[in-house]
């Protein structure tokens, strides 16, 4: 009983950073319309600015967090000016496969830069752990965690509460109109972009000091990602949270039950019971 | 009696967009489908096609059942509609699209061909047959949802607000049309809010208002019934709109 | 490939074509980048010493991330520009590829890397291959177990719970089998074997259900993150076993306890051997190829504070071929060189073990050693003839209850 | 006469896709080649895919599941029962309508995203279940088959044989393309991907028209699969099954143009060559090749978004538009 | 007020606007009418932006505005109902209402605004959380006025409003317009019941494949034989 519980735990651990990394891609989604392939990409990128600071300067990922989440930011708005801004208007198919392959671009670039070496971050506080009764929790995951489902829940109160928001999820039902409403796309489609790219930008960060960076990082998550962000609901923020805290649960169980090869099945098969039963996601309105 | 509307109601939640709505029509005949803004008429549309399964009642086609019936197994059977909002495949070519309608009755490319260029003659848009459907204008995307639904070769063809958005020249010229549609033997259930087309195309017109039949009756009929007038006409500077 | 350039002149003679195929992009980057470095070095100091039967040794690079690719570039370094002799290949799957290819043209494939039984035991003709079989490992760190570790834990062997994880590509799941095979054999008792994907990010439910196992012995092949990973989870819940017995890749990776730290300390790895000390090369030419080749890879990769594994194995495979083995071949193509291949015997290879080819092309005298990390350092512990330390930590000081 | 034929660019295309055969006859050594084998079958396998996902814009980004299945079926009856691949075959072919009827069955109806990705989550699933099922398949050890030259083995010493066989299989599949584009399948499959409800108001079956033609995609593909088997001559599930190669297919389609018959084999015929001799020719630089592949798409993507289809139309328009006229004078 | 001067618009090759030059003076209803195609619609996304490749000068309250963003059209208070509704189909009618307030200069008033909108169309308030995909037409386009009314406009551009709209409710969205011009909001509008718009129009313009044809005060283009004869079918 007692190790079921910390399985579960730990699940709802990683849970929380599959959240955070989906939110990004279920709000660049719902407002850009876009399934954006490069965006386990932005994720490696953050580990490996994170790991340069920190060779560097010294500064630790928690310390650099800023700087580190303005860069990507700013990476965001370049692939996005550069790149995202031309095919708005273009189909869904062309769109997804220019992410594809953009993130063959970003990979690539990542091997020739910073060769296919694994990055550590290694700070004091990688292997700290804190006990409560007889669980026990890693504190770099706890951090992560907690940080992650704030950030989310920010994105989301965001999206709610200003006007901004309202624009965001109007845009991506119809664009002409939008516009005759007074919505700057391009402004707008941008700013998700960018707030899409930073969000898995800090996901990457805060994984950093538990898992080594490398070129092809980013690839595992972006799958993941996506299956939160369908079992969601696509672009609802809410079902994005809960989608990564059920996946983290999932894997966890299944691999604590079934053994640790069936975790990517079982997460696989849950997504396909959800489809037949519940064919707009969890919290998706039909 | 080609067509037998039996106490049918569709409900969304709370709503009932149609309730307890029967009605028939015979061969040959066109019937017109007036009623205000919401009033269930398109619902009623959706519900005799099968694009949503009614919540009770029966439809019965041809002497065939089709309460339960999906709308492709429908459209084979012989009932096809336009939509009121245009729905053409918009990356394929005018004749293309007629040529999907084409393919309801048989397999063999030419003959599917030969149907949707005699449609696309009847509706008079046979000279933009290779043009990319996202580039018609409104009233020429209306023209073609006509077309694609006559190329199914429909028994019974239900247009949905087909003469909106045209000035009144071009309504005249739609009514030509239907006219000749109705008069190579297809029976039509027509709504519409142009009073001058309804009158001038149908033998009886049926009322709906609130998901409920009202009333019934020849254009005269209906357009002198009061609650009709009130509810769905209005008063233009002291006189009756019609 | 022409004929042998008897008695030519070194500077007029064709030089000698041969290819080196690793995976230099996706997921395997990064020790096959480390590979195709070790072999550069090796034609280099071969060129230095006049090349092989006088010709210039002149290497074609060719990137391979999987099987498909294999095949592809295998043709183009055979066909397109006809090399004689292929390097190569780090993955099972991809020496497997590369084979049908030589295979067919007549030209022999070196292998360093891939373990697969299959690659010797398929009958190819011209594929060699310097490493042991993926079994031997494995079961080399279960035999030396039952044999040693069990004593020092006071447990008697048929008591003795074991567990195997590894990662679930054809290396691992290999290496397992071999370790599998062998505990069966002797009689130990099995109490878990689980696989995973080496891109694992978290393996907090695996270490949980290794706990309710309780094993005291817990053989693993990994990747070298996913064995940083593991060993960073048991710590966490306090899960470490008595003895961690890692077999290959990741757990003797020089990143391994140059991450993890002290906390390395007594951990097994057991692998070909690796890093030796130069006082185990009694010829002393030999000494100083090893220490060239070290010193020029560390320049190369200067994050690294050890040769890896696969480097080592590379550069062994390579320089062996060309320093000793092409050099007895009558006649430079497939037939001499095989030839040459199965009959030249030596007694040490750069490795610390032999070259003795059976028919199949296994080199039999390949062993494994069981190595220890000690302060940062992989000290070898078995066999006795190329040891260089005693065994410590056992049980590790790290272990749970 | 000819002439008219020529202005129908499908004759040109159809001229293009024949005379290809032509291509590994006169190519100087077997590494050209093996490369055109592979863009044969890769335009094979990009033509299948487009069956159903270009045609029907619903893009499956697991078809290296069928794939899988085509190789690894062949693969393991040959193996374990010497039955010929030739056979085998066709019995992947059986299993593919199988797993793509079920497949099919559960997913079809899913809508846009939902639908990509439930098919991402198949293969996935697919490839976990081969690698775990160590018993029937050697899990991650992969199969090679062994090098016994022969017709009823599918194996031959020479490129040609392969050449003329992944060849053939391109043919078959445009062939069914280009029919499938002139028949009430076709028909009905584009009007699908373009509205649903409104081409089920018209009279089709869109349940029975996306399983018949996504059975169709699943076993031509798997066809390709054997072929790729029998090429390669080993089989592991990560690279058989890997994502990766369903994204080819999709790269191939896309670039030639997606929902065209000659699209997919236009995409393979340029983009195959060259990402094979870029990785040749830009070793030097790990990921170089790779990145350059990417920029190149993604200049395509920005530019020329349709493909590179309609632009050689445009090319053989002008071209042979040229040629017509001075015909007319005489 | 506003002002057009030589507008030519293209889509690709095909030239859809020809030299059309027109304009409309604060507090005015101005009509527009045309056949099908004759590029009515194209000449009013010309205005808002939505439309941009045309060539020629439009002229906003004394500025010009043909090389802004459609958003800072609106935010100067040139606002378009669309042909078509074009609502957001997955947000709620009151969220499509709301945002019709999104520009700076409506957003304050966005509470008011709503209740005036409810007020004059009530159906709206009824139908308040319904998904405005799940409307029917007329309730969609009622949306859509009420849409373009949120916005505080000082000039209102209606392309066909009354497009699927029961006798009745025609009848009401003129009288609305009438209304809305009288609280000072000058109207420009496009439409195909030719006879109830130049009822009330000030002034209009005829248009026909592109070119602007006539152009005179409402009655007397109601009453000119080439208008009864071209258009209204008489
Ligand atoms: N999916 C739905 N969910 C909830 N309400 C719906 C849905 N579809 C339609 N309605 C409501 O049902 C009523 C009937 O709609 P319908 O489209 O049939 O009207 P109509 O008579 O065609 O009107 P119009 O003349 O405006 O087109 C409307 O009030 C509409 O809002
Ligand atoms: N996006 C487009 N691409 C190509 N042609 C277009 C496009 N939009 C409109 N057109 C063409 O431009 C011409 C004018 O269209 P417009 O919509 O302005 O006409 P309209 O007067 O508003 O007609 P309606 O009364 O049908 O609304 C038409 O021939 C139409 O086919
Ligand atoms: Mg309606
Ligand atoms: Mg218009």
């Amino acid at each position: 009983m007692e190790q079921v519980l910390q399985v579960l735990i730990s699940g709802i651990l990683s849970g929380g950073i599959y959240a955070l990394a989906s939110v990004g891609l279920a709000l660049i989604f719902g407002v850009v319309g876009l399934v954006n392939f490069a965006h386990g990409e932005y994720l490696m990128l953050a580990m490996y600015i994170a790991y340069w600071i920190y060779n560097f300067s010294g500064l630790d990922p928690y310390q650099s967090l800023i700087i580190n989440l303005a860069v990507m930011a700013v990476i965001g708005y370049i692939t996005f000016k550069v790149i995202m801004e031309r095919v708005l208007d273009s189909d869904h198919s062309i769109q997804m496969l220019l992410t594809l392959a953009l993130s063959m671009v970003l990979q690539n670039l990542a091997l020739m830069f910073w060769k296919a070496d694994y990055r550590n971050i290694r700070i004091d506080m990688t292997n700290d752990t804190m006990n409560l009764g007889f669980l026990t929790f890693n504190t770099p995951r706890v951090l992560a965690f907690l940080i992650a489902i704030g950030a989310s829940v920010l994105l989301y109160l965001y999206l709610q509460k200003t006007f901004t928001g309202a624009a965001m999820r109007a845009i991506s039902q119809n664009g002409k109109a939008a516009q005759l409403m007074g919505i700057n796309i391009k402004r707008t489609y941008g700013l998700a972009f960018v707030i899409g790219t930073t969000l898995v930008g800090l996901a990457g960060l805060l994984i950093s000091p538990i898992y080594p960076a490398y070129p092809t990082v980013g690839a595992s998550f972006s799958t993941l990602a996506f299956i939160v962000v369908v079992l969601g609901g696509l672009s609802s923020v809410p079902g994005a949270i809960f989608g990564g805290l059920v996946i983290g649960v999932v894997e966890s169980l299944a691999g604590y039950f079934a053994g640790p090869a069936y975790q990517q099945a079982a997460y696989f098969l849950l997504f396909i019971l959800v489809l037949v039963f519940k064919p707009n996601g969890l919290f998706g309105r039909s | 009696m080609i067509l037998q509307v039996e106490s049918v109601t569709k409900k969304f939640g709370g709503l009932s967009a149609v309730s307890e709505v029967s009605l028939e029509i015979e061969q040959g005949n066109v019937i017109g489908l007036i009623g205000p803004n919401g009033a269930g008429k398109t619902t009623l549309f959706n519900c005799i096609n099968g694009t949503l399964p009614i919540t009770d009642g029966k439809i019965i086609f041809d002497g065939v059942d089709i309460t339960r019936k999906k709308s492709h197994e429908i459209a084979k059977l012989g009932i096809a509609r336009s939509y009121q909002i245009v729905q053409p495949f918009g990356n394929m070519t005018t004749l293309q699209n007629a040529m999907v309608g084409g393919f309801c009755k048989t397999k063999i490319y030419k003959e599917a061909e030969s149907i949707a260029l005699r449609s696309l003659e009847l509706v008079r848009l046979d000279h933009k047959k290779d043009l990319i459907a996202k580039h018609l204008n409104l009233g020429e995307r209306k023209k073609l949802e006509i077309a694609k639904a006559l190329s199914t070769q429909p028994k019974l063809l239900l247009l949905d607000e087909v003469m909106a958005g045209l000035t009144p020249s071009e309504v005249q010229e739609m009514v030509k049309i239907i006219h000749s549609i109705n008069d190579s033997g297809v029976t039509l259930i027509i709504i519409e809010h142009i009073m001058e087309a309804i009158m001038s195309l149908s033998k009886r017109i049926v009322v709906l208002n609130f998901g409920k039949k009202i009333m019934e009756g020849t254009p005269e009929e209906v357009s002198s019934n009061q609650q009709v007038i009130e509810a769905y006409f209005g008063v233009e500077d002291g006189e009756a709109y019609a | 490939g022409g004929g042998s350039g008897n008695g030519g002149d070194s500077e007029t003679a064709d030089p000698f074509k041969v290819g080196a195929i690793y995976p230099l992009s996706g997921a395997n980057a990064l020790l096959g980048s480390q590979c195709l470095a070790a072999v550069k070095i090796a034609i280099d100091i071969v060129n230095a010493n006049g090349g092989v039967q006088g010709r210039q040794v002149q290497l074609v690079e060719a990137d391979a991330p999987d099987p498909t690719a294999a095949t592809t570039e295998a043709g183009r370094l055979v066909d397109q520009q006809g090399v004689q002799v292929i390097f190569g290949s780090l993955a099972s799957g991809n020496a497997l590829a590369i084979a049908g290819v030589t295979e067919k043209s007549g030209v022999t494939l070196v292998e360093s890397g891939g373990i697969a039984d299959a690659l010797t035991d398929s009958g190819f003709k011209n594929v060699f291959r310097i490493l042991d079989k993926g079994g031997l490992r494995g079961a080399a760190g279960v035999s030396y177990t039952a044999e040693y570790v069990a004593p020092m834990l006071n447990i008697a062997p048929k008591d003795l719970k074991v567990a195997i994880i590894h990662e679930e590509s054809s290396y691992g799941t290999s290496v397992a089998d071999g370790a599998e095979k062998k505990i069966k054999e002797l009689g130990l008792n099995l109490v878990a074997r689980e696989h995973y994907n080496s891109t694992i990010t978290d393996m907090s439910a695996l270490v949980l259900k290794l706990k309710e196992a309780k094993p005291d012995v817990l053989f693993t092949v990994n990747y070298i993150n996913d064995a940083i990973l593991l060993v960073d989870t048991l710590k966490q819940y306090d899960a470490m076993p008595k003895v961690l017995m890692g077999c290959g890749a990741g757990t003797t990776d020089p990143n391994f306890a140059g991450t993890i730290g002290a906390d390395s300390d007594g951990i097994f790895c057991t692998d070909m051997p690796t890093n030796l000390p130069l006082d185990v090369f009694a010829d002393e030419a030999m000494k100083n190829v090893v220490s060239e080749f070290r010193e020029r890879f560390r320049k190369e990769f200067p994050d690294m504070n050890n040769v890896s594994v696969a480097a080592e194995a590379a550069f062994a495979g390579s320089y062996t071929f060309l320093n000793n083995i092409l050099p007895n071949a009558k006649t430079l193509d497939a037939e001499g060189i095989r030839e040459a291949a199965l009959t030249t015997k030596l007694d040490m290879t750069t490795l610390g073990f032999g070259w003795d080819l059976g028919d199949d092309g296994q080199n039999y005298a390949a062993s494994a050693n069981i190595n220890q990390w000690q302060g940062g350092k992989v000290v070898t512990v078995y066999p006795d003839k190329l040891k260089n330390g005693e065994v410590i930590n056992v049980p590790l000081p790290i272990a749970g209850q | 006469m000819i002439k008219q034929l020529i202005l129908k660019q499908n004759f040109v295309l159809w001229i293009i896709a024949v005379c290809s055969v032509i291509v590994p006859f006169v190519l100087p050594n077997r590494y050209f080649q093996d490369i055109t084998i592979m863009t044969f079958l890769w335009a094979g396998l990009a033509t299948s895919w487009n069956l159903y996902s270009g045609y029907c814009k619903r893009l499956s980004i697991g078809h290296a599941a069928y794939l899988g299945i085509g190789a690894y079926t062949s693969t393991l009856l040959y193996l374990n029962f010497g039955i010929s691949p030739w056979i085998g075959m066709l019995a992947g072919g059986v299993i593919s309508a199988i797993a793509a009827l079920i497949i099919g069955g559960t997913t079809l109806r899913l809508k846009g995203t939902f639908f990509v990705l439930s098919t991402i989550a198949f293969a996935e699933i697919l490839k976990v279940m081969t690698i775990t099922s160590k018993e029937i398949t050697a899990g991650a050890l992969g199969l090679m088959i062994p090098y016994q030259p022969g017709f009823t083995n599918m194996i031959w010493q020479g490129k040609i044989p392969y050449a003329l066989l992944t060849w053939i299989y391109m043919i078959i599949v445009l062939f069914i393309s280009v029919r499938l584009e002139k028949s009430k399948l076709g028909y009905s499959l584009v009007a699908l991907g373009e509205n649903q409800e409104a081409a089920e108001n018209l009279g089709v079956n869109s349940t029975r028209t996306m399983l018949v033609a996504f059975v169709m995609s699943a076993v031509l593909t798997s066809f390709g699969g054997t072929l790729f088997a029998q090429y390669v001559m080993f089989i592991e599930p990560t690279s058989v099954m890997s994502m990766g190669n369903s994204i080819n297919f999709i790269l191939l389609a896309i670039a030639g143009g997606m929902g065209t018959a000659f699209g997919p084999m236009i995409g393979s015929f340029i983009l195959t060559p060259v990402s094979n001799l870029l990785r040749g020719y830009l070793v030097g630089i790990s990921g170089l090749h790779g990145l350059i592949l990417g920029l190149v798409l993604i200049a395509v993507l920005l530019y020329r978004p349709d493909g590179i289809l309609p632009q050689l139309k445009l090319l053989f328009r002008y071209l042979f538009g040229k040629i017509a006229k001075p015909g007319k004078g005489e | 007020m506003l002002k057009l001067k030589n507008i030519n618009s293209f889509y690709g090759e095909v030239q859809v606007l020809k030299d059309v030059s027109m304009e409309v003076n604060q507090g005015e209803i101005v009509t527009v009418i045309g056949a099908n195609a004759a590029g009515k619609s194209t000449m009013i996304s010309c205005i808002s932006r939505t439309v941009t490749s045309f060539r020629g000068e439009i002229e906003f309250e004394e500025s010009r505005i043909d090389s802004l963003r459609p958003d800072q059209v609106v935010e100067r208070g040139l606002i378009q109902v669309p042909e078509g509704r074009l609502l957001f189909p997955k947000l709620t009618v009151r969220e499509n209402l709301e945002l019709g307030a999104f520009s700076k200069r409506s957003r304050g008033s966005r509470k008011d605004r709503l209740e005036y909108v409810y007020s004059i169309l009530p159906k709206m308030k009824e139908r308040a959380n319904q998904m405005a995909g799940s409307l029917s037409g007329g309730e969609a386009q009622m949306c859509a006025i009420g849409r373009g009314l949120m916005a505080d406009p000082k000039l209102l551009m209606f392309d066909e409003p009354s497009l699927g709209l029961a006798p009745i409710v025609v009848l009401e969205i003129m009288e609305l317009i009438k209304n809305i011009r009288k609280e000072g909001t000058t109207i420009l509008l496009v439409e195909q019941n030719v006879r109830q718009s130049l009822k009330l129009a000030d002034r209009a313009y005829v248009i026909e494949n592109g070119k602007i044809l006539m152009e005179g005060n409402g009655k007397e283009l109601l009453n000119s034989s080439e208008v009864k004869k071209a258009y209204l079918g008489i």
